[in-house]
């Protein structure tokens, strides 16, 4: 029988839909005019919502007809993203401004996209994923697009929305057929359905390819790549930052809810696939980065090589795996937030700064975000004592502890390789002299918070452990 | 009599299309565009397909949520659409190539 | 005691430490009154020591400290004084006493002045070191030590390019011995478990029992390996074929270090050394075979270079390296005692002709060209005089020290049956003839015949002061006198206990049967061939170089094949710096070029690195900006998938 | 009193925190060179409190410091130290004392940055050596890395960008595979303590592929042949500080990686494997003494008779299990591991004292070729005299710290077989030649141009600089039992785990 | 009789959809796109699913499929280079597709799927997806309705050219001459291309 839902878990979603309404209707009554009140409108919509995430924390169940999830692991990724896109906003706004982007549509299409991370973290039906990833993919093709006179924002976005919706109608695919083997769309039935039937392995490992393919997709795992570098570069950088950062969060709920949570009985199908993704992806992605002068389009490469790792915890199928998938993934997005934040913090009017050349000498000029931008490099190179190395440690760990040597082997290896591309970057910061003369634009909000960001990372690399406990608690 | 086999046959075979369609085309990117409708179509059917022989009414639903969703995407599709077309003024395939590497 | 012997090594080292250190600031007297002064006290409590050993009949054996401890295994610095010891002690502060006095003379003008008594007494200091040890880590060390300060004395004047390329040359040659040393005591203490002589002298029976595999399969004794090796190590140091190369060309140094180091006490240090390890020696005939045909072949064919020489330091040197083969054939022959005692008298007849060399070297205003001298017995009586009882004693003249020992050890090898010891004797006889040919050849040259000298705007040739002369008279007086106490000394029973010679070969015992004194000694000696070769050598010399001194000239070119085989020095030079010098260099170059820079770095780590840019760049076409190309990849992606893991 | 201070917290952590003041105060302020000398000489203070209360009769970890770190991996900051690694603090507190020393006039250009660089690198050193944890020890294994590489990229010479990434990259590729090496003992034995490693049985198969894990991150380290090629280049390039600290410690951490993880970890593979390893030292002797006869660079030459002196480490570390079959008395392989330990200690400072004084002569001349030198004891007599003091302990001589390694390890060589023993020794004479050759080319002979000419000798600075290292060679060579005693009962703890059997 | 509609539907379904990706012409390649949205209604409907045929055709044929050949001729695309390359990679296209395709099938053939539909569904197709929408599904509902409002405003904010907003001025207004209002737009035409296959 139908049951009322508890509304109260959702609360988050409502209260960030309502401000998107709110945000909707002013940028529709003020247009450009009261642009900094819409990106005020956005901070505080997120902002509320994490208050409200914080507020509920704790109270765990499901609802909405075993639709909708509120647990741990979604109140820690809801908290995640709505600090990590308040970032990417903050850094965002001197860029915007400079390139008159700064319009209202932008928040509007961000806070609706931030509402389709919200959505996937706490789906617990194939039907809600897919929605949720549905509004989070179509805002992200949008602002892609948004630079309408550029022409490669606009071919990055066309490129990003036909393979997006390939990926998208693989994933139904996928979903159909775990549908059709087990009858059932939500999760926990699934995973029932799977534990009480013997039934065909086969077909539904086929299901799970087209699943596996979907995910992979939204990471960006080779060989469903290909789309990545060309957005990455394509799209303008604040957008690139907004697509780099939080959407990850959202997809490792995803491959999550779906294959650790729905399919968890059949992880020794999924397993080998995802180590394939897995291995291709930490070695296209850290050889291909080094043939790159564009920053935009290493980093690009350099995230499907931290897909490859990050996907290694989540392939061992234990829950310390999970766990350090989801410190990875949250690693991740902070050092990700820190480069491109740097990116942004350097370009100006006119100036890019998207070029590893852009960063020649910057120690000279800039000293202090030198050391910041060195700090994350190092850290996205996993050299401890930066945050970076135990998101590698964990990983490698989960899938030494499953006998996967193979797999750790070439994660350590590939990362030889990935750590030159990174070195280079410090490189031409250190070592170079400066060719151009330029002096700093962004807020210093800005400033501090990416200073702040950086030495996170830091931070975390010196203590570790509080992050770690609570991405262990989560799977716990 | 028609078993469940036949129509997801079908679908796997109107997938199988489309996703040649998708990669054998290089002219146009509306092409491109029907394709992934075609794609969506073939996963249709095999909810409906799945959803008939369970008698599970949440296929159905699912391709209704499918249908809202695929024409949200033809709209955002086609307005990508003509914003590319306004820059590069062709929408040929094989001209969009400038970001690569 | 044991604060004695302390003191007498540490007299000279701190000696050395003020005249080094704080030369500039003490100015030259104080530096060579101190240095002087530290090796005076040595020398003064060294006799002390010698008579405590000597006529008192004490023994001194004991550790100063712990080195290093290692398991079981415990190295130790300490200090073992018998006769031999005691000798040597004798010997070594003697000689450099007398070497210190005559540099305030002979280093006068030199700029290094401190700095030169600081080294020859830390020399001192060093070489006492060696012999006063007990156990082989400290003789290594002084081993090592005296090469070092040889290294810096053969180079002392550093601006002149084959001083510096003789003191590298000289160490480098040690260094090979000292290489065969080194691992002559590894093997020591691998078969006996210690590095303290008394210990491993007594396991020495054990380790004549044992073999070692070296190729292949054929089994080795341990002894006869042990011995070998450490005999190496004294090649190097004693300057034998074919490790001598570089003795002569350590003539390059001051005078005094020639007198003191190249030829009175460092250099004899290997014929020490093997007397030291007589116990083990003579356990191992191969070995004793080894190091008489070693000792021979230095001895006959050194000699025969001396005859083509006109640097006057470099005759001298080659007779020491003739007579370093003596001392080694007695050794070889195991008459220990007879070597020891040629060593005696050779360090101060030696010592007597470098030195003379030296005060005719002064005079000439640092001409060491034989060709540029001639007729200086007028001008240089006390110089010529010590000259003279110098060179008797060295070709052995009945009476003269040399006499005694060389026709000892001339006696022993007729007497001894080991093996090669028909060649070793006929090289010593030959020796004989060459030596007085050489001498004489020089002494005439230098002193007899026409001034051939270039007179310095008319002054003459003059004795240089006291401090020159009187350590010539003070060693004059040994290298006549020393001689007489062969009986002790050889034939006696003087070493004890410090000596072992096994029974078979103590063909010194044999001798000593039929020794009856001094004045029968000489009496034999005046029948037997070597004085009559060297009669006979004393005679070419005078006819070549005084009676038809053109007729050199004409040998030169008649035997010019000879006379440029002895020139070359046999190729021994031109051999090892084509083949040893250049050839490691040019490996040296080839390993870097071709296994560092090309295999390893360029091929491995460069070409790695330039493999993974290749592929990136390769890769990097896959992303080819095409849509359909993506979408390929894709479908590829799901071929795969569903094609590897369906199923 | 001391026992109850956290010293090794302090020796890790002072410099650490002191460096980052230094970093922050600016190149500008009149006393950022004093406070960066008084932190390196407290530290060095400190680390002879450890000596002073060391207890050397037991190979028990001392000065034992553990607090949870990582609980959700059990990882502890759990520190202490025994006879292998105590000295090797020292050495490192010298030596960056000695590096602070000598940039305080030849640096001119971020000299805060240097300074903190090498301070925190100190830090991170010292926390090398005294970490029992493998997480703990490998995070600071790896970090030392970041300074290392930054010294060497912004003050080395013009190929600095090459070095610097190869020596990077190179040791990066070795150190990985211990992480997935350590992660895999903490896999069987379920603890990251290092200690617990020790403890946990392998079969023969898992101790190959663990030593050879190992091997590959410590021989890159110490530098083995082959992996040995980043050395000389990073060496050339390196500024004076830089090169003292590569060569003083970072390559001692291999040694000291193969005695706390290789050989008590997998001593079966070891014993298996050692001829392999045995091998490589003994090419880096031979081999490289040759190569290094054919440099031409001052620096480059130091550089490669480094490897060569360290293959005296590896060839005394591996070959104990050839003389555990061979010999009767048994101390041999005592003698082996103190002497490749005496061999580390020595070298550093050696090491040192030799880049210092290539550094001195860089200073005044702005070139490293043999060539452009000559007579240079002419114009630089002090100097020269120390020169030729250091050169000789880097051949060997006897009474100097150089000779009691090597005298230790080829006189346990020869008691595992006479041929390694043989070709261990040609150091005598091959190190000799480069040696003194380069000694002759560029002290001896006349001034041999006008910027040799102008020399002056070295200042009151550099005076003392050279004579501290002189006296500490010295006096480790005459005496050497202060240094070995400390280590005793670790090695025969080292030598009882190597001997068991872990299968 | 069932099973001869099917296949006849099958197979123009197929064919459609064979030639949506091989005629040239977009707006032909559209009306094959509606003639494969016909024929699936139709199979659908044998499926019991009414109202989502209905809504197909409704939706997709009215809606979609217009918006697509609106778009179509709008962008006014010359066609004649548009066919170059398409055959070179055909063979390995081909191959590849082909193996998935008999890859597909044969899990999908499996015994497990040869069953017949269990006759459970007794309400009508339309009151049960209205019932479980406003119930069960209310939370997807509500999100659907957020996509499509994320939709209007991406497509808005992609096309509209005009940033300035309208207001209403009488007088403007009146005072407005022909010249001012009407622009006689030509949308370029697409550049003729090279052949620039890769």
């Amino acid at each position: 029988m139908f049951q009322v839902p508890n509304m109260l878990f959702a609360l988050p979603e409502m209260v960030l839909l309502t401000m998107a309404c709110v945000i909707l209707l002013v940028v529709a009554f003020t247009g450009a005019r009261k642009i900094e009140w819409v990106y005020g409108l956005s901070q505080l919509s997120l902002a509320l919502t994490l208050l409200v995430v914080l507020w509920s924390l704790g109270d765990w169940g499901l609802t909405f007809s075993d639709t909708y999830i509120k647990d741990a692991l979604s109140d820690l990724l809801k908290v995640f993203i709505c600090v990590v896109n308040m970032l990417v906003l903050l850094y965002s706004v001197n860029y915007l401004k400079a390139r008159q982007l700064m319009q209202g549509e932008f928040f509007v299409l961000a806070v609706f996209s931030t509402l389709g991370m919200l959505i996937m973290v706490s789906a617990y039906h194939m039907l809600t994923l897919y929605l949720g990833l549905e509004l989070m993919s179509l805002c992200l093709y949008a602002m892609v697009a948004m630079q309408r006179d550029s022409a490669v924002a606009t071919e990055a976005a066309m490129k990003y929305f036909i393979l997006g919706s390939i990926a998208s109608g693989m994933l139904l695919y996928g979903m159909s057929i775990i549908y059709g083997v087990t009858g059932s769309l939500a999760i926990n039935e699934i995973a029932l359905a799977i534990a009480n039937t013997d039934g065909n392995e086969t077909i539904l490992s086929f299901g799970i390819v087209f699943l596996v393919i979907g995910i992979g997709f939204k990471f960006g795992a080779v060989p469903f790549h290909m789309w990545l570098p060309d957005v990455y570069h394509g799209a303008p950088t604040a957008m690139t930052l907004f697509i780099a950062a939080a959407p990850k969060i959202a997809a490792f709920a995803m491959i999550i809810r779906l294959l650790a949570e729905g399919l968890i009985d059949l992880q020794n199908h999924w397993q080998d696939m995802l180590v394939m993704l897995a291995v291709l992806s930490m070695i296209l992605g850290n050889v291909v980065a080094i043939a790159q002068s564009n920053l935009k389009r290493m980093l690009a490469y350099s995230t499907i090589s931290h897909v490859g790792f990050l996907l290694m915890g989540v392939l061992s199928g234990t829950e310390e795996g999970f766990a350090a998938s989801l410190f990875y993934t949250l690693i991740y997005a902070l050092m990700t937030l820190g480069a491109f934040g740097m990116i942004l913090l350097l370009s100006r009017q006119g100036f890019e700064a998207e070029n590893i050349d852009d960063f020649k000498g910057l120690s000279e000029r800039e000293p202090w975000f030198a050391l910041m931008m060195m700090i994350l490099m190092f850290s996205m190179a996993g050299i401890p004592p930066l945050a970076g190395f135990y998101a590698k440690l964990s990983v490698i760990k989960a899938v030494i502890d499953v006998d996967l040597l193979m797999v750790a082997l070439v994660a350590v290896v590939t990362s030889v390789i990935g750590a030159y591309y990174y070195l280079r970057i410090i490189k031409v910061m250190y070592f170079d002299k400066p060719v151009v003369e330029h002096k700093l634009e962004a807020s210093s909000s800005m400033q501090i918070m990416l200073s702040a960001n950086a030495l996170m990372v830091l931070g975390l690399g010196i203590v570790p452990g509080i992050l770690m406990k609570l991405c262990t608690i989560v799977f716990a | 009599m028609i078993v469940l086999s036949d129509y997801l046959i079908l679908a796997a075979l109107l997938f199988s299309l489309s996703l040649a369609g998708i990669f054998l085309n290089r002219k146009n990117i509306i092409i491109l565009l029907m394709c992934i409708e075609l794609m969506l179509l073939a996963v249709n059917l095999n909810f409906i397909a799945f959803s008939h022989f369970s008698g599970d009414p949440g296929g159905q639903v699912f391709v209704f949520f499918i249908l809202t969703v695929a024409a949200a995407e033809a709209a955002i599709g086609l307005a990508i659409l003509v914003v590319l077309f306004r820059n590069l003024s062709t929408i040929n395939v094989a001209d969009i190539k400038s970001l690569k590497g | 005691m044991k604060a004695v012997l302390i003191a007498i090594v540490l007299a000279p080292l701190i000696g050395s430490i003020i005249a080094g250190f704080f030369g500039k600031s003490i100015g030259r007297s104080w530096s060579h009154r101190v240095t002087i002064g530290g090796v005076a006290i040595a020398f003064l409590m060294s006799l002390w020591v010698f008579k405590q050993v000597v006529v008192d009949g004490a023994y001194f054996n004991e550790t100063i400290y712990t080195w290093l401890q290692a398991g079981t295994l415990t190295l130790e610095v300490g200090f073992m004084v018998d006769s031999l010891t005691a000798v040597m002690m004798a010997v070594v502060t003697f000689v450099s006493l007398m070497v210190h006095i005559y540099t305030i003379g002979y280093m006068h003008d030199d700029d290094g002045y401190s700095r030169f008594f600081s080294y020859i007494a830390l020399f001192t200091f060093s070489m006492l070191m060696l012999v006063m040890s007990n156990n082989f880590l400290q003789l290594f060390f002084g081993w090592e030590a005296v090469g070092l300060v040889s290294y810096l004395l053969i180079g002392f004047w550093y601006k002149k390019p084959t001083a510096i390329y003789a003191n590298l040359k000289a160490f480098l040659v040690n260094r090979v011995g000292d290489f065969g040393f080194l691992l002559g005591i590894a093997a020591v203490l691998m078969y006996a478990g210690s590095l303290d002589y008394i210990q491993v002298f007594t396991q020495a029976p054990a380790m004549a029992e044992k073999t070692i595999v070296l190729f292949g399969d054929t089994a080795w004794s341990v002894i006869t390996v042990t011995c070998i090796l450490l005999f190496i190590g004294a090649m190097g140091k004693s300057a034998q074929v074919p490790l001598h190369v570089w003795l002569p060309d350590s003539m390059e140094g001051p005078t005094p270090i020639s007198a003191l180091i190249h030829a009175a006490t460092m250099v004899t240090a290997g014929i020490f050394m093997v007397a030291r390890m007589s116990p083990l020696f003579e356990l191992s005939e191969t070995a004793l075979s080894f190091v008489l045909v070693i000792g021979s072949v230095t001895a006959l064919f050194m000699g025969l270079l001396g005859l083509v020489q006109n640097d006057i330091k470099r005759v001298v040197a080659y007779s020491t390296l003739s007579q370093l083969g003596y001392m080694t054939v007695a050794l070889g022959v195991s008459a220990y005692a007879a070597g020891v005692f040629h060593l005696l008298t050779h360090a101060f007849f030696k010592a007597l002709l470098f030195l003379a060399a030296g005060s005719v070297i002064i005079a000439l205003h640092h001409e060491q060209d034989m060709r540029k001298m001639g007729g200086l017995r007028k001008y240089m009586p006390i110089t010529y005089w010590t000259s003279l009882i110098g060179t008797l004693a060295l070709i052995g003249f009945p009476g003269f020290s040399g006499f005694f020992s060389k026709d000892a050890i001339i006696e022993a090898v007729h007497a001894s049956t080991i093996a090669g010891s028909d060649f070793a004797y006929f090289a010593v006889l030959v020796g004989v003839f060459i030596t007085a040919l050489y001498s004489f050849r020089l002494l005439f040259m230098v002193f007899h015949g026409r001034d051939r000298f270039d007179s310095h705007g008319g002054h003459n040739p003059h004795e240089p002061g006291w401090v020159v002369t009187v350590p010539l008279i003070l060693l004059a007086i040994p290298s006549v006198l020393a001689g007489y106490f062969i009986g002790d000394v050889v034939f006696g029973s003087f070493f004890g206990n410090a000596i072992f010679v096994a029974g078979p070969h103590d063909v010194l015992g044999e001798l000593g049967s039929h020794y009856h004194g001094v004045v029968s000694f000489m009496l034999h000696g005046l029948q037997a061939p070597p004085f009559w070769l060297a009669m006979a050598g004393v005679a070419t010399a005078w006819y070549l170089y005084i009676y038809r001194p053109d007729i050199p000239g004409v040998l030169k070119v008649r035997l010019r094949g000879l006379h440029s085989l002895l020139e070359n020095k046999y190729g021994f030079d031109d051999f090892n710096d084509k083949v040893f010098a250049a050839g490691s260099r040019g490996l040296g170059g080839l390993l870097w070029r071709v296994g560092d820079r090309f295999l390893i770095d360029g091929a491995v780590v460069n070409g790695s690195a330039k493999t993974v840019g290749w592929l990136a760049r390769l890769v990097r076409h896959v992303q080819s900006g095409y849509l359909y190309h993506y979408a390929f990849a894709m479908i590829v992606g799901v071929w795969l998938l569903l094609t590897l893991y369906v199923g | 009193m001391l026992a109850e201070l956290p010293l090794l917290s302090l020796v890790i952590w002072l410099p650490i925190i002191g460096g980052l003041l230094v970093l922050f105060t600016g190149d500008q302020k009149p006393f950022l060179k004093p406070v960066a000398l008084a932190i390196a000489a407290l530290t060095m203070l400190l680390s002879f409190c450890l000596y002073a209360g060391f207890d050397v009769s037991t190979h028990e970890m001392q000065f034992v410091e553990k607090t949870p770190w990582i609980e959700t991996f059990n990882v502890f900051y759990h520190l202490g130290v025994d006879g292998f690694s105590m000295p090797l603090i020292i050495l490192t507190t010298i030596s960056t004392l000695l590096v602070v020393v000598a940039a305080w006039e030849v640096i001119q250009h971020r000299l805060s940055q240097y300074l903190a660089a090498f301070l925190i690198m100190e830090g991170l050193m010292n926390a090398v050596f005294s970490s029992l944890d493998a997480v703990l020890f490998y995070v600071f294994f790896e970090a030392m890395l970041i300074p290392l590489f930054l010294v060497i990229g912004i003050w080395g010479g013009p190929n600095r960008v090459y070095a610097t990434l190869k020596f990077f990259l190179y040791t990066f590729f070795g150190s990985v595979f211990l992480l997935v090496a350590l992660l895999y003992l903490r896999h069987v034995s379920d603890s990251f303590a290092i200690l617990d490693f020790h403890a946990v049985g392998l079969s023969l198969n898992e101790q190959t592929w663990l030593l050879l894990a190992f091997l590959i991150a410590f021989a890159v380290k110490v530098p083995m042949w082959p992996v040995h090629t980043w050395l000389p280049d990073a060496h050339v390039e390196a500024p004076t500080g830089g090169s003292v600290i590569l060569a003083a410690i970072t390559l001692k951490i291999g040694g000291y990686g193969f005695l706390r993880f290789a050989l008590p970890i997998a001593p079966d593979a070891s014993m298996v494997l050692d001829w392999f390893i045995i091998t490589l030292s003994l090419i880096a002797v031979v081999y490289i003494g040759f190569v290094a006869l054919a440099q031409t660079d001052l620096k480059k030459l130091i550089a490669y008779s480094s490897i060569a002196h360290m293959g005296f480490v590896t060839l005394g570390l591996f070959i104990i299990f050839d003389i555990f079959a061979n010999a009767s008395t048994g101390s041999g392989a005592v003698l082996a591991i103190e002497g490749a330990m005496v061999q580390m200690i020595s070298h550093g400072f050696i090491s040192a004292a030799m880049f210092l004084a290539v550094g001195v002569l860089y200073d005044r001349m702005h070139t490293r070729e043999i060539s452009a030198y000559g007579g240079v004891v002419n114009t630089m007599p002090v100097f020269a005299g120390f020169a030729v003091f250091f050169a000789m302990a880097n051949a060997g001589l006897p009474g100097t710290s150089g000779f009691v390694g090597e005298f230790m390890v080829i006189l346990a060589a020869f008691q595992a077989n006479f041929w390694f023993a043989f070709l261990a020794a040609t150091t005598l004479i091959l190190g000799a030649a480069y040696t003194l050759w380069m000694v002759k080319r560029v002290f001896f002979g006349e001034v041999a141009n006008n910027e040799v000419k102008a020399l002056t000798d070295v200042n009151r600075r550099e005076f003392w600089m050279l004579a501290s290292l002189a006296v500490i060679v010295l006096l480790l060579g005459v005496w050497p039992e202060p240094l070995v005693n400390v280590m005793h009962a670790s090695v025969e703890h080292l030598l009882t785990q190597v001997s068991q059997s872990k299968l | 009789m069932e099973k001869l509609i099917f296949y006849f539907f099958a197979a123009i379904l197929l064919f459609a959809a064979t030639m949506v990706i091989t005629v040239r012409n977009p707006v032909r390649a559209a009306l094959f796109l509606v003639l494969a949205f016909f024929t699936s209604a139709a199979i659908w409907l044998m499926l019991h699913a009414e109202f989502l045929a209905i809504s197909l055709v409704l939706v997709y044929v009215g809606a979609v499929l217009v918006l697509f050949l609106f778009v179509v001729m709008m962008l006014d695309i010359d066609l004649a280079p548009l066919k170059e390359g398409f055959t070179r990679y055909l063979p390995l296209g081909i191959v590849v597709a082909a193996l998935i395709v008999v890859e597909m099938i044969t899990v999908l053939n499996a015994p497990q799927f040869d069953v017949v539909p269990v006759e459970s569904m007794e309400e009508s197709n339309t009151k049960m997806l209205g019932r479980l929408l406003y119930t069960v599904y209310v939370y997807p509902f509500e999100i659907a309705s957020v996509i499509l409002t994320v939709a209007i405003v991406a497509a808005i904010t992609l096309t509209l050219r005009e940033h300035k907003r309208k207001l209403q001025d009488v007088g403007k207004q009146v005072a407005v001459r022909r010249e001012d209002r009407v622009r006689l737009v030509n949308l370029r035409r697409e550049k003729a291309k090279g052949d620039e296959t890769p």
